[in-house]
C-alpha cells in the first residue's frame, strides 16, 4: 500500500471519462459550423455560392483579427478590452492620416500598428500594476474617442490621392488580402500562444495568478505582452478597415467592441483566463457572421436577425459551458 | 458626530471628486449655478441613476448584468405601447416585466452556474432583438402624449422623475444594509463559499440580485420613454457603458461584495453634475465623452494608490506580532 | 448507557466519492444527547467530509442520517441548521467585507430581516462576550481580524444559535493557550446544558480533558465509538494510524558537508528576533512551530516572495538577491508554498505544462519553446517522483492530493535546484505518497542540494530532518539535531510549556 | 407631408412680430445631435454665422444621437426659465421627439430643421426648414431615369424581365424616418421603371454600414445582373463601390451608383464610380433654419404651403415676410462634371459641404 506502485495504479485506474464527450467538446464549433454551412448549403439557395462564402469571409476578416488578438487578453485573466471600437478608429486614422503624408500605405501600416502597440503597452502597464482591465479600457477608449473626435473635427478622414486600397482589395484566386491577414493571424497567434514562452506564459498567467509569479513569470511583463499582441491585431485591422473604404472617421464602428467580445466568448475561450484559443476566437466571429448573412438571405428583417442570433449565442454558451462542465467533472 | 467623521473618511475619495467635479463646473459654466444646475442634474438621473443601481446590486452579488440597457430598452418599448392603460399601470407592468424576466436569468445563471458575464453578453442582445420585434423597428409613440406631463410636474428642483430615483436609491440601500436578504446578497459577494457554509440559500439570493437588477433596468427604460413619449428599438444602447462608468466612479468593487448604495449614489452624481453642467455650457458630446473617460482613470488610479497605501500600512502594523486578544 | 432512548444523531451507510477518491465508505456515526464526542483520524482520513454531510453542505452519495430516531433530510445548509445542527468549518465561513455583527447573523433564518444595525451590535455584544471577544467592535469588518479573533468569532456564532448539535471542527488549530481554555471551557458548557457536541482535533490532550467519546476514522471508514475512560494515547494513535511510524521516513543524513545557504543578521517583520541559520550539503533542515509562530514569512522571505527587512542570505557563500522569485529562480532557489492548491500549481493545465512553467525560457532559445527537449525533460522528471508519464497531459486538477504535491515539488527539478524550500509537504497527502516524497526529498539532499522542510506537524519534521529549529510567535526558540529531540519533548517545545501536562 | 395648418396656439400667444430680421442681442436655442460628424459640424457652424450676422445670440446643446438624452437636455434648459426667441430643434429621432417640441412649443416658437415634422408634432412646431428627404427621393428617382435613358440610348441592355433595369436600394437603417422618406420618394418617383431585387438597411448610416449591407446583398444577385445600385447617401455609396468591386463589377461601368445626399468622401463621385449624388449642404441648412427662425420673429406668423428654394448664385436677401409652413432647400444633381464647378449662394461646392 505504501509503495510507488499504488500510486501508479492511482493514475492509471483513473478512468478516461466521457471521450465522446470530450471530442465533443474541443472540438465543438468546428463541428457546429459545419452543421451550419452544410446545413445552409441545403435550405437557402444563394448560400453555397463563391460569392457569398467570400462575402462571409471579408466581413469576418476585421472582426476576426481584433477578436484572435484581443483572445491573449482574455487568456491571460485580463477579460478583455471594452475600448475597441475607438481604438481601431484611431489606427485607421493614423493609417489614413501617414499613408497619405508619406504616399505610402505600408508606412501607414506600421504607424497604425506602431500607435496602437504603444497605447497597448501603456494599457498593459496600468492594468499588470494590478488595476481593473475592464475600467482601465473603458476609460482609455473614452479618452481615445473624444481625442479623435477633437482632433478630426468630425470630418471623414482619407488618405487623399495616395492608393492605400490595395491593401484590402488586392486579391488571390479572387479572395482579398484582408482574409488571407485574417487565416495568417490566426495561424500565427496560434503557433505563437501554443509554441512560444511567451503565449505559454500568458496561459499559465491566466490559469492561476498566484502560481505564475511563484514560478518566476512576470504578471505585469506577461499582461504587457498580451495588450502588445492586441495591439497590433486593433492596427493591423483599423488599417485594413480604413483601406477597405479609403475613409474613416470618429463615430464609425460603433458596433464593434460587443462583436468582438461576443465573437472571443462564443469561441468559448475562458471569461476567468488559462483557457482558450485564438483559433476558436476566429471560429466564433465566423460562425455569428455566417448566421447573420444565413438570415440575410431569407430575407429576415433586421429585429429577428438581432433576436435570432442573440438567442443563438446564449444557447451556444450555455451549451459550451454545460459540456466542458461535463467533461472536467 | 463620530458616524459623520465616519462617513467622510469612507467615502472621502468620493467626496472629493464630487466636489471637484461641482467646483470646476461651476467656474466654467456660468449658468450652472443655484436651483436650476440642481434640477438639471437631478434630472440625470433617469434612466441613468436606476440604470446604475440595479447593474451595481449585481456587481455587489459578484455578478454582472450587462442585459440592463437592453432591458430598459424593452421595458421601454412595452411601457409605451401599454400607454393607454394609463400611467401608473403601464409603468408597473412594464417594471413587472423587467422583475420577471430577470428571475429568469438569475436563476438560469444559478441553476447552472454560469459566468453571468458571458451569459448577459447574450441577452443583452437576445433583449435588444426582443425590442425591435416589440416595436416593428420603428420608434413608437405614446398616443397621448400629456400622460407625460404628470411626470414632469416640478415640486422646487424635483420631479417624479427624480424623486422616484432617489426613492429607489433609497430603498435599495436600506434594503442591502439593513435587512437579511440584503446583507445576504453582499455576502455571496464577498465570499460566495463562506457565505454558503453560513447557509445563506445561493441560488435564491442570485435570483433576487438579477430580479432587481432587471426592474430597475425596466423601471428607468419606462419612465425615460415615458418622459420622451416615445421609445426606439435601438435606444439607450449607451446607457450599459454610463452606468458602469457611474458605478465604478461611485466605488463599487468590479470583483463583488465591496460597495452600496451610498456608492452608486455619489458615483451617479458626479457623473450627472459632469454631464448636465457640460451639456449648460454646450460643450460638444464627445468631449464630455473624454472628461468622462478621464475622470474615470483618475478615480481608479487614486483607489489603487490609496489601496496600496493601506496595505503598506497593514504591513508595518503587522510588524507588531501577535494582535493581543481581549 | 442508553439502549433505549434514540440517539441525538445517527448517521448510517454513508458513502461518498470525489472522482476515484472514497472519502467516506460505509461509515457510521452516533451521538448521544449531552456527550461530547471527538473526532480523530489522520489527515484526509474523512473527518471533515462527514462533518459537511452533517452540515448540508455535501450531499452524501448515499447514506441516511436520524435526529432523535426520526430520518431528517438535512440536504442543505439550512435544512440542517433547521434540523438544529450548527457547525464550525474547519476552513472559515465568514464574510471579510462584512462586520463581525452581520456575520453573527449570516445565514441565521430565525433573525428578524428587519434588524437594525444598531440591533444587530448589541445582539453581537452579548455573544462576543461568551468567547471573550467582549473588548470587539461589532462594527469591525471581519478582515480586519486576526486569525484567531476570526476563529473566535466562528465559535461565537454557534454558540449564539440555540442548536441541540454542535460540531467544532479543528477549532483550536490556530489558537494560542488562553483561547484554546476559554474554547473548551465553552464545550464543557455545551454539554452540560444538555447539547451534543462534535469536536475534532489533532490535539489529542484536549480529547482527555473534554470528550466523553471517541470516534476514529481512517481510510475514510469509521471505527465504533470508544468510552475516553478506557483509553490512552498510545491507543489512539495506534487506532488512527494502524501501522508503524518507522516505514514512513527514510534514513537520516550520512555525511553533512560545506555550508550552502547562510542567514546573518536576517529580519523579517513577523519575526522579532535575528534569525542566523546554516544549511549545510547532505542535511535536511526543518522549520516547525505552531500557525502564526513565522517559519511561513521566512520560508517566504528565503524564497524571495516576501518582505526582508535587513541582513542578508548567502548561497554558497556569495549574497542571494531575495527580492522577486526570478532572483531566486535564476539562483536555483525551488520553492513549494504550503497551499499548492492556491500558489503551488496550475490546476487547469496538465501536467507536463505544469512541471516546465518555472525554467520553460531554458528551452526557448529565441522564445520559441522546443518541444521535444520539454517532453524529454519533463519525462525524466515526472519519472523521478512516480509521475506515471502516460498522464503527463492530464490536467493537474483531476489528479489526488498527494499526485498533485508531487508535480508541485517535481517542477522545481529543471532549474537545477541549489536550495528547495518546501512549506507543509505532506498536507492532505495520504500515506503512500507522503513516503515517496520523503524518499525524494532524501534523494535530493544527498545529491547536494540544500533542503529546509518547514511543517507544523512535529512527527514529520522528526522524522525527516536531521537538524530542527522551533518557532514560538514570533520568535525562534531553538535550533538542535534532530537526534536531540523526542517526540513529547519537540511537541510541548512548539507548543511551548503550558500546553505540555496534556500529553 | 407636413399640413398647411397655422401655427398651433402656443405659438400665436408670442403674439405680433418685431419687424425687423435683426435679432438685437436674442437668443436662438438649438438642440441638435454630436457634431462629432462633419455634416452636423458644418451645419452648427453655418447656424452660428448666420445667426451673428443676423445679430442673433446662440446657444447649442448636443447630444450623443440620442433622442433620451436629448430629451433631458430640453427638460433641463426649461427649468432654467431662460427666454429663447425661438427654438432651432434638430430632433435625435424625429418619430420620438413629439413630447419634447410639445413642451418646448409652450415656451418659445419651435423651428424644426433636418428632420421633416411628423403628422403628430406637426401642430407643435411653427414652422420647418431644411433637408427634405422627399425632395432628395424624387432627385434620385428622376437621376436614376435621366442615367436609364442614356444607357439606353448608347445601346445598353438591361438584365430585368423585359428588359427593365435591375435595381438594389441600400437604404439608410431601418426605422429611420428619413430612410422611408427616400425609399418611398425614389418609387414614386419610377413608377414601374424598374424591377426592384432588394431594399437592404444599413446598420449604420456610413460608408461602413453600407459595405457591410451591400458586401453580402450583390453576391446574392450576382447571378440575376445588377444594373442600378441606388444609395440612400454618397457615405453609404463609398461602401457600396468597395462591396461592388469586391464583387467584381466596376461602378460607373457594369452598374450605375445613383446616390441621395452628397455626404462623405467625395472621391469615388469625382472619378465616376458614383454616377450623381443630390447636394444637401449643411451650410445652406443651417444658415435657411437661423433665416426662418428671423423672419417669424420678424412678423410673427407663417404662411401656409411648401417651398423650395432656387440654387442662386448669390444668396438672396432675407425679406421682412412670414416663412413658409415648410422650406426645403434645393436638391441639385451632382455629378463628377458638374461638381467642380457648382456656384451657389457665391459658394462651391467644397464650400457648401463646408470644407
Ligand atoms: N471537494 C473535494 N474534492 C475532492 N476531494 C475532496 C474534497 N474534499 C475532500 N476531499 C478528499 O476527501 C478525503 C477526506 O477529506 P477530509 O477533508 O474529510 O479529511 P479530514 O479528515 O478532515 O482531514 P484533515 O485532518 O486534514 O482536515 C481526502 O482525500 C480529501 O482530499
Ligand atoms: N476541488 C476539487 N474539486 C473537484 N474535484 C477535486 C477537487 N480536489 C480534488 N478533487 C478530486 O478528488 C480526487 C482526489 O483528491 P484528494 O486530494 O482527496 O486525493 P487523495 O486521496 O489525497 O490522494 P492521494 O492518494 O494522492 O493522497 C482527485 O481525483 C480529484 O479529481
Ligand atoms: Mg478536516
Ligand atoms: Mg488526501
Amino acid at each position: 500500500m505504501t509503495s510507488t506502485a499504488s500510486i501508479a495504479a492511482d493514475f492509471t485506474a483513473r478512468p478516461t471519462r466521457g471521450s465522446v464527450v470530450r471530442f465533443v467538446n474541443s472540438h465543438t464549433l468546428p463541428l457546429l459550423l459545419a452543421a451550419v454551412f452544410i446545413a445552409s448549403a441545403i435550405s437557402t439557395p444563394d448560400f453555397a455560392t463563391f460569392a457569398n462564402i467570400r462575402a462571409i469571409l471579408i466581413n469576418t476578416s476585421i472582426v476576426g483579427i481584433i477578436a484572435v488578438s484581443m483572445t491573449a487578453i482574455t487568456i491571460s485573466g485580463n477579460f478583455f478590452s471594452l475600448g475597441i471600437a475607438s481604438s481601431t478608429v484611431l489606427a485607421g486614422i493614423v493609417f489614413l492620416a501617414v499613408s497619405g503624408l508619406t504616399g505610402s500605405a505600408l508606412a501607414g501600416l506600421g504607424a497604425a500598428v506602431a500607435v496602437s502597440v504603444t497605447l497597448g503597452i501603456m494599457q498593459g502597464l496600468i492594468v499588470g500594476a494590478g488595476l481593473n482591465p475592464v475600467i482601465t479600457t473603458l476609460a482609455v477608449g473614452s479618452v481615445i474617442y473624444g481625442l479623435v473626435a477633437i482632433a478630426t473635427k468630425g470630418a471623414v478622414v482619407t488618405a487623399g490621392s495616395v492608393d492605400v486600397a490595395w491593401l484590402a482589395t488586392w486579391n488571390f484566386l479572387e479572395i482579398p488580402l484582408p482574409v488571407y491577414i485574417f487565416v495568417l493571424f490566426t495561424a500565427v497567434a496560434w503557433f505563437l500562444t501554443e509554441h512560444t514562452l511567451i503565449g505559454r506564459n500568458i496561459h499559465l498567467l491566466g490559469a492561476n495568478r498566484a502560481t505564475a509569479r511563484n514560478s518566476g513569470i512576470s504578471p505585469q511583463a506577461t499582461t504587457i505582452w498580451a495588450f502588445i499582441a492586441f495591439g497590433v491585431g486593433l492596427g493591423v485591422a483599423g488599417a485594413l478597415n480604413a483601406s477597405q473604404l479609403h475613409q474613416m472617421q470618429a463615430n464609425d464602428l460603433a458596433g464593434l467592441t460587443m462583436d468582438v467580445i461576443a465573437a472571443v466568448l462564443v469561441g468559448g475561450t475562458a471569461v476567468s483566463g488559462g483557457e482558450g484559443s485564438p483559433t476558436r476566437s476566429a471560429l466564433g466571429a465566423l460562425l455569428i457572421v455566417a448566421l447573420g448573412n444565413i438570415m440575410l438571405l431569407h430575407g429576415l428583417d433586421n429585429g429577428w436577425r438581432v433576436f435570432l442570433v442573440g438567442g443563438i449565442v446564449v444557447v451556444l454558451v450555455v451549451a459550451l459551458h454545460v459540456l466542458r462542465k461535463v467533461s472536467t467533472r | 458626530m463620530n458616524a459623520a467623521k465616519e462617513f467622510f473618511l469612507k467615502y472621502s475619495l468620493q467626496i472629493v471628486v464630487l466636489l471637484l467635479v461641482v467646483g470646476i463646473m461651476v467656474m466654467v459654466s456660468p449658468g450652472f449655478r443655484g436651483e436650476a444646475a440642481l434640477f438639471s442634474s437631478l434630472e440625470r438621473l433617469i434612466p441613468l441613476g436606476v440604470i446604475a443601481a440595479g447593474l451595481a446590486v449585481t456587481m455587489i452579488a459578484g455578478e454582472f448584468d450587462l442585459s440592463v440597457a437592453s432591458m430598459a430598452a424593452f421595458a421601454g418599448a412595452i411601457a409605451v405601447q401599454l400607454g393607454g392603460l394609463g400611467l401608473i399601470a403601464s409603468i408597473l407592468i412594464a417594471t413587472v416585466v423587467g422583475v420577471l424576466l430577470g428571475s429568469l436569468q438569475g436563476w438560469v445563471i444559478a441553476r447552472l452556474g454560469i459566468s453571468s458575464l458571458v451569459f448577459t453578453v447574450g441577452t443583452l442582445i437576445l433583449l435588444r432583438g426582443a425590442t425591435w420585434l416589440a416595436t416593428d423597428g420603428v420608434p413608437v409613440t405614446l398616443t397621448d402624449y400629456k400622460l407625460s406631463d404628470a411626470l414632469m410636474v416640478r415640486i422646487w428642483v424635483f420631479t417624479p422623475l427624480s424623486l422616484t430615483t432617489i426613492a429607489v436609491l433609497a430603498v435599495l440601500g436600506i434594503f442591502l444594509s439593513r435587512t437579511r436578504w440584503g446583507r445576504e446578497i453582499s455576502s455571496i459577494g464577498g465570499a460566495r463559499q463562506e457565505a454558503v457554509a453560513s447557509g445563506v440559500k445561493l441560488r435564491s439570493r442570485l435570483v433576487l440580485a438579477f430580479a432587481i437588477s432587471g426592474g430597475c433596468g425596466a423601471l428607468a427604460g419606462a419612465l425615460s420613454s415615458f418622459r420622451g413619449g416615445s421609445a426606439t428599438p435601438d435606444g439607450l444602447a449607451n446607457m450599459l457603458l454610463l452606468a458602469l462608468a457611474a458605478v465604478l466612479i461611485g466605488g463599487v468593487s468590479l470583483t463583488g461584495g465591496r460597495g452600496g448604495m451610498i456608492n452608486v449614489a455619489f458615483g451617479i452624481a458626479i457623473t450627472a453634475v459632469l454631464a448636465a453642467g457640460m451639456s449648460s455650457i454646450g460643450v460638444k458630446a464627445f468631449v464630455t465623452e473624454l472628461f468622462t473617460g478621464v475622470l474615470l482613470l483618475v478615480v481608479i488610479l487614486l483607489e489603487f494608490a490609496i489601496s496600496k497605501a493601506v496595505a503598506y500600512r497593514a504591513s508595518l502594523q503587522r510588524r507588531r506580532p501577535h494582535l493581543a486578544v481581549a | 448507557m442508553t439502549g433505549s432512548t434514540p440517539l441525538r444523531l445517527e448517521a448510517n451507510g454513508i458513502f461518498k466519492s470525489y472522482g476515484a477518491v472514497n472519502a467516506l465508505s460505509d461509515v457510521r456515526f452516533e451521538l448521544r444527547a449531552g456527550e461530547v464526542m471527538a473526532l480523530l483520524g489522520e489527515n484526509g482520513a474523512g473527518k471533515s467530509t462527514i462533518v459537511k454531510v452533517i452540515s448540508g453542505l455535501v450531499s452524501p452519495d448515499k447514506g441516511s442520517i436520524e435526529i432523535d430516531g426520526t430520518p431528517t433530510n438535512i440536504s442543505s445548509v439550512s435544512l440542517s441548521q433547521a434540523a438544529g445542527i450548527a457547525v464550525v468549518q474547519q476552513e472559515f465561513s465568514t464574510v471579510g467585507t462584512m462586520t463581525v455583527a452581520q456575520n453573527l447573523v449570516l445565514g441565521q433564518q430565525g433573525t428578524p430581516w428587519w434588524w437594525s444595525p444598531r440591533r444587530l451590535n448589541d445582539n453581537a455584544v452579548a455573544i462576543l462576550e461568551r468567547v471573550g471577544l467582549a473588548g470587539l467592535n461589532p462594527s469591525t469588518p471581519v478582515e480586519e481580524l486576526s486569525v484567531a479573533e476570526m476563529q473566535l468569532l466562528e465559535i461565537a456564532r454557534v454558540l449564539a444559535r440555540d442548536a441541540k448539535v454542535i460540531i467544532f471542527d479543528e477549532p483550536t488549530a490556530a489558537l494560542s493557550d488562553a483561547e484554546i481554555v476559554r474554547v473548551l471551557d465553552a464545550v464543557k458548557r455545551l454539554a452540560s446544558e444538555g447539547r451534543s457536541v462534535v469536536y475534532v482535533t489533532h490535539r489529542l490532550g484536549e480529547v482527555f480533558e473534554i470528550a466523553d467519546r471517541v470516534t476514529v476514522f481512517r481510510n475514510g471508514k469509521s471505527e465504533a465509538p470508544l468510552e475516553v475512560k478506557e483509553l490512552d494515547v498510545e491507543t489512539i494513535v495506534a487506532k488512527m494510524i494502524g501501522r508503524e511510524l518507522g516505514h514512513l521516513y527514510p534514513g537520516k543524513s550520512a555525511a553533512v558537508g560545506e555550508v550552502v545557504l547562510e542567514t546573518r543578521g536576517l529580519r523579517i517583520p513577523e519575526l522579532r528576533s535575528e534569525i542566523n541559520l546554516t544549511l549545510r550539503r547532505g542535511e535536511i533542515l526543518g522549520l516547525t512551530g505552531q500557525l502564526g509562530s513565522g517559519t511561513a514569512e521566512l520560508m517566504e522571505a528565503l524564497a524571495g516572495v516576501g518582505e526582508i527587512v535587513s541582513g542578508e542570505v548567502l548561497l554558497d557563500s556569495q549574497p542571494l538577491n531575495t527580492r522577486g522569485r526570478q532572483n531566486g529562480i535564476s539562483a536555483g532557489v525551488a520553492y513549494c508554498s504550503a497551499d499548492r492548491k492556491k500558489d503551488g500549481i496550475f490546476a487547469r493545465v496538465p501536467i507536463r505544462r505544469n512541471l516546465s512553467s518555472p525554467w520553460l525560457h531554458r528551452l526557448s532559445a529565441v522564445g520559441f519553446v522546443s518541444a521535444r527537449q520539454e517532453v524529454d525533460e519533463t519525462n525524466r522528471y515526472a519519472s523521478h517522483f512516480a509521475i506515471d508519464v502516460k498522464r503527463m497531459n492530464s490536467n493537474v486538477g483531476t489528479l489526488s492530493g498527494g499526485n498533485q504535491q508531487k508535480v508541485a515539488l517535481g517542477k522545481w527539478l529543471g532549474i537545477n535546484p541549489r536550495v528547495l524550500l518546501v512549506e507543509e509537504p505532506t498536507r492532505g497527502v495520504d500515506i503512500g505518497a507522503r513516503a515517496d516524497i520523503y524518499a525524494q526529498l532524501r534523494r535530493l539532499s544527498d545529491s547536494g542540494v540544500g533542503v529546509i522542510v518547514s511543517s507544523s506537524d512535529t512527527n514529520e519534521i522528526l522524522g525527516l530532518s536531521d537538524t530542527i529549529a522551533t518557532y514560538f510567535r514570533g520568535e525562534q526558540t531553538s535550533i538542535r539535531p534532530a537526534g536531540e529531540w523526542t517526540e513529547s519533548a519537540l511537541v510541548r517545545e512548539v507548543m511551548h510549556r503550558e500546553d505540555a501536562n496534556h500529553d | 407631408s407636413s399640413s398647411s395648418a397655422a401655427p398651433g396656439a402656443p405659438a400665436a400667444s408670442h403674439g405680433k412680430g418685431t419687424g425687423t430680421t435683426d435679432g438685437g442681442g436674442a437668443l436662438l436655442k438649438v438642440f441638435m445631435p454630436s457634431t462629432s460628424n462633419v455634416y452636423l459640424a458644418a451645419a452648427s457652424q453655418s447656424i452660428k454665422d448666420e445667426a451673428k450676422a443676423l445679430n442673433y445670440t446662440v446657444n447649442i446643446v448636443e447630444n450623443n444621437w440620442d433622442q433620451t438624452e436629448q430629451d433631458q437636455q430640453v427638460q433641463e434648459w426649461l427649468a432654467t426659465g431662460e427666454r429663447a426667441a425661438a427654438v432651432l430643434m434638430w430632433p435625435a429621432g424625429a418619430a420620438a421627439a413629439t413630447n419634447s417640441i410639445r413642451l418646448l412649443s409652450a415656451q418659445a416658437p419651435v423651428i424644426q430643421f433636418n428632420n421633416l415634422v411628423t403628422p403628430e408634432a406637426s401642430k407643435y412646431v411653427t414652422a420647418y426648414s431644411g433637408v427634405s428627404d422627399t425632395g432628395i427621393g424624387k432627385e434620385a428617382g428622376a437621376n436614376a431615369l435621366a442615367a436609364v435613358e442614356k444607357l439606353k440610348a448608347e445601346g445598353v441592355k438591361f438584365h430585368g424581365p423585359g428588359g427593365k433595369p435591375n435595381v438594389v436600394e441600400i437604404r439608410f437603417t431601418a426605422g429611420y424616418a428619413a430612410g422611408d422618406d427616400r425609399e418611398k420618394a425614389f418609387a414614386e418617383a419610377t413608377p414601374g421603371a424598374f424591377n426592384m431585387l432588394a431594399v437592404e438597411p444599413t446598420p449604420t448610416v456610413d460608408a461602413q454600414g453600407g459595405f457591410k449591407a451591400a458586401s453580402q446583398v450583390i453576391p446574392r444577385f450576382l447571378g440575376q445582373g445588377i444594373d442600378i445600385v441606388y444609395a440612400h447617401s454618397n457615405d453609404v455609396a463609398n461602401g457600396v463601390v468597395q462591396a461592388l468591386e469586391q464583387n467584381g463589377l466596376k461602378p460607373g461601368k457594369d452598374v450605375i451608383l445613383i446616390t441621395g445626399t452628397s455626404s462623405g468622401d467625395m472621391t469615388n463621385l469625382r472619378s465616376g464610380k458614383i454616377w450623381s449624388a443630390t447636394l444637401q449642404s449643411p451650410v445652406i441648412e443651417g444658415a435657411l433654419v437661423v433665416r426662418t427662425a428671423a423672419q417669424y420673429i420678424a412678423t410673427g406668423q407663417v404662411q401656409s404651403g411648401d417651398v423650395t428654394i432656387e440654387s442662386s448664385a448669390t444668396k438672396p436677401e432675407l425679406k421682412v415676410e412670414a416663412p413658409h409652413t415648410a422650406t426645403y432647400m434645393m436638391n441639385p444633381q451632382v455629378t463628377a462634371e458638374n461638381n467642380a464647378s457648382f456656384d451657389i449662394w457665391g459658394l462651391s461646392f467644397d464650400k457648401l459641404m463646408g470644407k
